[in-house]
């Protein structure tokens, strides 16, 4: 019976302990700096366009395909506004798919790719995918919400 | 990936990624495994096998400070049991067997070691015919062999003769194909595009 | 004649899983009972078969680790030092001594996160509903700390061939110490609960023995192989990282039964904030990372090795063939569930069908290592 | 106003009916939020204010939902099957005594009626388990014969003790009787043994043998839905409450114990309301540490249940009525020897544990 008697005395003291849970949705604790949740598409304010040249590498790492890149010529290179030659056409990542590994980020040779602390992204569609308007919209709530420099030392590490 | 590479190079117009210094590679010698010193506990088990085996056809070398021994299929049976009964060995822990497809044959690799003694083993067999890669199963010696046999046949299509049980064990029972086989291909996952659907969500 | 034909009785098969509340995870087994006594246990695994190792051969030498995360899913920093060792001794390289004992820190912190979740789902299969909210009140803890550190929760992607992703992070050796003292009271919290409890000690003493010869017969390891009497522990019979300088006891049962195998983690977690606490203490600043070439130009020489570590799980081993090229040739992940879960027939001998869900929870198996 | 004998025998039974049914929402709730705090949750917050509707929202979501029946299941049995395991609990409420004048019918007979009563919803787990035609359940169906046969026993036993040393089966004279002191402190190796035994009545935790989730997945219940599973869910905590309304009765002193009014002090309404109030803490009191015990004990075994019912608690019950039988004869200081008894009996159980 003494056993008996020690763990009802525990959870007689754990009884009287505030709650560790919380009301998730109204509630949420705090992420860390560095959580990683979906990637999101950096925005180069100096020359208002994306960082990114559409160079597909995070697409040919990402293990589990979720990335669509395309690339084309980026005007602004013709008037002489940029020195990207290349910009990206069509970004989309499958954020259904997505298991926020961060290669892209860390194989992304322009630092382009960021991940961000988004992950509540869960859907009624098998096919969630973020095209570029919500990728930048992403980082962009990111960066006003953390304020991580670009050149965060993650990336390039693989 | 490698093919995958390829197929989607991107365009010449790519700026070049920025130069980063490349670390020297290691010098030039002896593979990586044999750089490391012998381990002593290995040193003196090839000792011992150097005198005690000559009847068993093998071929051995130090790998990573470990003694591993390559061997005919028809020798395993022979071999196996005297790694388990000869005192000196007492091998009575098989760690991992794994199956590893070269293409132009298949090698069945079996890690010992041994809780009395402290040593470590590598036992390989090369098997040649790609097509019907048979073996003897160790099943009797060690009863930890089954599954991890059953997996090998099942995943590299080798036939474990003697196997009390050989069902398939992770794959479906239908599955006719041997995954880990260097010839079968991955699909490519992202071959078909899905359409965007744009959510419409508060950010 | 007629009375013995018409009291045969007939054995009855009962399928246990996948989706079964003990199985944890999708285990399935068709146990054959007859009344409340198990007769025989057919398992079946390959429900959680995601092709690991075809895969790998598919992907680079450093992306593999995010797969190494997803096979044991509750212990992945010591998937993923297991797999960083093997490639540095492949590279010839030695990680710098700080990622060294950020390693052994984050291995061991992960050692006792693993250990409360079968404390926790143990404790769920004998019966008892709070272990299982206790050892996750614990478990977060140690998650956040993780968060910070990595910046994921589960599925980390943190050591590299050579060292770490990244250095830790601000103030990490002053939060952990901090936190140190409430892990042990957590741990001692758990022991209070349960250990000493006549309901638990009568589910569990003598329920599913193991000697210890068919345990190495079966090549079963860790805290199941030791509660069987064989002090075998990877750390201390084939030493890696800095484990040959650290203190720290390798704690063996007796009897090999469940209760013996639950005191072995418990146990193990006591000794892992000892091993924490002492590599707290001698933490050095320096250079988180050997320089390795970097994605596109990562090669490893052709070679090929056995690395293995102690898992909470046990002997967690991967067999690395290197062809040269910027993909493993072949990556061979010897489970230590896998292993474990080949002595369930005979454990479940003569036990009923009710000690069939303890000794299971006992083995502690993660089907997604079982199954990779 | 006095109605006459039948009217007033239905008014009663239509308010006790009611009570029940307010009393289990009440319970579920109770325990979800003492479970909760147990391990250091919230438990329901959403429905209402810190979630107290939560229990009525999940009632009127079991009201609505499908009724199943499996196709291989025998119909009838499966289909009868939780009413006649709700009918015999609630069969009970007609003669526990909240006050001596709130009860519906204070029988002579009251604790024979509840002894037969409570053992015959064992009848309808079985018709659940067999019906289901479903391994887990006829499992879980024989395991909840066995248990509620067994322990029938033990409980029966123990409170003849009470029986006994009072002379008599009425409740509302047990309760009169102990005014001065309960009957907890002259019986406590029967209180002990009934606690132990009305826990595997109810099949709660540590003897929720029957339902056990991680072996049987919910045993009897496992092909119910809807309607006839709450049905269920309805007869485990009336029972609960009826069970923990009878201890409170026989042993903590009813809504006598230990704030008896004094012939003169209180009258009326006011009596009435002090003794159901006692009364209620009393029960609540019970049922929370039912609650309590459920968050704290992992659950045993079938074969070490019937053992633990024919090896232990039969025979200490045995001895509490062969102490109290001899209290009777030779005068009530021998009851002390119950206390020894109970140290005997706690000291068995170590050393049961520990084989």
């Amino acid at each position: 019976m003494l056993g008996v008697l020690k763990g009802l005395v525990t959870t007689w003291k754990t009884h009287w302990r505030a709650p560790v849970t919380v009301q998730y949705p109204d509630e949420r604790l705090p992420l860390q700096p560095r959580y990683m949740g979906f990637p999101g598409l950096m925005w180069d304010a100096e020359h208002d366009e994306p960082f990114c040249t559409g160079c597909q590498v995070c697409m040919r790492y990402c293990p589990t395909g979720c990335m669509f890149v395309e690339m084309k010529d980026n005007p602004k290179f013709a008037t002489g506004e940029s020195k990207r030659r290349k910009i990206v056409a069509d970004f989309t990542i499958n954020l259904s798919r997505c298991i926020s590994c961060s290669i892209c980020v860390e194989v992304c040779n322009f630092e382009a790719i960021e991940m961000t602390h988004h992950h509540e992204r869960a859907g009624y569609y098998p096919d969630q995918v973020a095209g570029l308007p919500t990728l930048f919209q992403m980082s962009a709530d990111h960066r006003a919400g953390v304020g991580q420099k670009p050149g965060h030392e993650t990336r390039n590490l693989l | 990936m490698a093919d995958l590479d390829e197929q989607s190079q991107p365009t010449p117009s790519e700026p070049a990624p920025p130069a980063r210094p490349v670390p020297a590679r290691a010098p030039a010698g002896p593979p990586p495994g044999e750089r490391t010193p012998v381990k002593p506990t290995a040193q003196a088990l090839a000792d011992h096998l150097a005198l005690a085996w000559p009847d068993v056809e093998h071929h051995a070398r130090f790998n990573f400070g470990d003694i591993e021994l390559t061997m005919p299929a028809g020798q395993l049976l022979a071999a196996v049991e005297r790694c388990r009964n000869d005192p000196a060995l007492a091998f009575d822990y098989l760690m991992c067997v794994s199956g590893v497809d070269y293409e132009t044959s298949i090698e069945v690799v079996y890690h010992l070691y041994s809780y009395q003694h402290h040593h470590h083993l590598t036992l390989k067999v090369t098997l040649a015919d790609c097509d019907r890669p048979t073996l003897d199963s160790v099943t009797a010696i060690w009863p930890a062999a089954d599954w991890h046999e059953r997996e090998a046949a099942e995943m590299l299509g080798i036939t474990f003769l003697g196997h009390p049980d050989p069902r398939p064990l992770l794959l479906d029972d239908d599955v006719d194909e041997h995954p880990l086989r260097r010839s079968h291909q991955l699909v490519a996952v992202y071959a078909d595009r899905p359409g965007i659907v744009e959510e419409p969500d508060d950010d | 004649m007629t009375t013995e034909r018409a009291l045969r009785t007939v054995d009855m098969h009962i399928n246990v899983g996948p989706q079964h509340p003990a199985t944890h995870g999708v285990f399935r087994m068709v146990l054959e009972v007859d009344g409340e006594r198990v007769a025989g246990c057919t398992p079946y695994i390959g429900y959680l078969h995601r092709g690991f190792e075809k895969l790998a051969e598919n992907e680079e030498w450093q992306e593999v680790i995010i797969h190494l995360d997803r096979t044991d899913y509750i212990s992945q920093f010591n998937n993923e030092l297991c797999y960083a060792m093997g490639m540095e001794r492949l590279l010839g390289v030695e990680p710098p001594e700080r990622a060294e004992y950020a390693r052994v820190i984050l291995a061991e912190l992960n050692r006792i996160v693993s250990h409360m979740m079968f404390y926790g789902a143990f404790g769920a299969d004998v019966g008892a509903l709070t272990p299982f909210l206790y050892a996750f009140r614990e478990r977060e803890r140690l998650q956040r700390l993780f968060e910070a550190v990595s910046g994921a929760r589960l599925m980390h992607f943190y050591f590299r061939a050579g060292g770490l992703k990244e250095d830790l992070p601000e103030g990490f050796a002053d939060e952990l110490r901090r936190m140190l003292p409430a892990v042990q009271h957590g741990i001692d919290e758990c022991d209070r609960l349960l250990t000493q409890n006549e309901v638990f000690l009568s589910r569990t003493v003598g329920v599913g023995k193991l000697a210890a010869s068919e345990a190495i017969a079966y090549g079963c390891s860790g805290p199941v192989l030791r509660a069987s009497g064989v002090r075998e522990d990877v750390r201390r019979s084939d030493p890696y990282s800095l484990y040959p300088t650290l203190d720290f006891d390798v704690p063996v049962g007796k009897n090999g039964d469940c209760f013996d195998r639950y005191w072995v983690r418990l146990a193990e977690m006591r000794e892992s904030v000892r091993i924490v606490q002492q590599c707290l203490d001698r933490l050095p600043e320096g250079p988180i990372r050997t320089p390795v070439p970097r994605y596109p130009h990562f090669r490893v020489e052709p070679g090929e090795i056995y690395v293995h570590t102690e898992n909470p799980r046990g002997d967690y081993g991967l067999y690395l063939v290197s062809k040269g090229g910027v993909q493993p040739y072949r990556v061979k992940l010897r489970s230590p569930c896998f292993c474990n879960l080949m002595a369930l027939g005979p454990m479940l001998r003569d036990s009923y069908l009710a000690d069939a869900v303890v000794i299971l929870g006992s083995l502690d198996i993660v089907l997604g290592e079982v199954d990779r | 106003m006095t109605l006459p004998a039948d009217i007033d025998a239905l008014v009663r039974l239509f308010v006790v009916a009611n009570v029940v049914l307010l009393v289990v929402l009440v319970l579920i709730y109770i325990e979800r939020k003492v479970l909760a705090h147990i391990q250091q949750r919230l438990g329901p917050m959403r429905t209402g204010f810190h979630g107290i509707l939560q229990t009525p929202a999940d009632a009127i979501k079991l009201l609505i939902k499908e009724d199943l029946t499996p196709q291989s299941a025998d119909r009838w049995v499966f289909q009868l099957a939780p009413f006649l395991v709700f009918v015999p609990i609630f069969m009970m409420f007609v003669t526990i005594p909240f006050t001596g004048e709130l009860v519906v019918r204070n029988l002579d007979l009251g604790i024979f009626y509840l002894v037969a009563f409570s053992s015959l919803h064992v009848v309808g787990l079985l018709m659940a388990g067999w019906g289901s035609d479903n391994k887990y359940a006829l499992l879980g169906g024989v395991r909840a014969a066995a248990q509620l046969i067994s322990f029938e026993l033990p409980l029966a036993f123990a409170i003849l003790g009470v029986v006994v040393w009072s002379g008599s089966l009425n409740l509302k004279e047990i309760v009169e009787l102990q005014t001065g002191i309960p009957f907890l402190l002259l019986q406590p190796l029967g209180v002990l043994i009934f606690l132990v035994a009305s826990l595997a009545e109810l099949s709660r935790t540590p003897f929720d043998i029957p339902t056990a989730e991680s072996e049987v997945i919910g045993g009897p219940l496992v092909e119910y839905s809807g309607m006839r599973w709450s049905i269920f869910m309805l007869a485990e905590y009336a029972s609960l409450f009826a069970t923990a309304a009878i201890a409170a009765a026989i042993y903590l002193g009813g809504w006598e114990w230990p704030f008896a009014p004094r012939a003169g002090e209180l009258d009326g309404w006011a009596a009435r309301l002090a003794g159901v109030t006692w009364f209620v803490i009393k029960t609540l009191g019970l049922i929370i540490l039912v609650f309590w015990l459920r968050g704290t004990l992992p659950r045993l075994r079938i074969d070490q249940l019937m053992g633990f019912a024919w090896k232990m608690l039969i025979p200490f019950s045995f001895i509490n009525l062969i102490i109290t039988a001899a209290a009777v004869v030779y005068g009530g200081v021998i009851l002390l020897a119950g206390w020894l008894a109970t140290g005997g009996f706690a000291y068995a159980v170590y050393i049961r544990s520990r084989r």
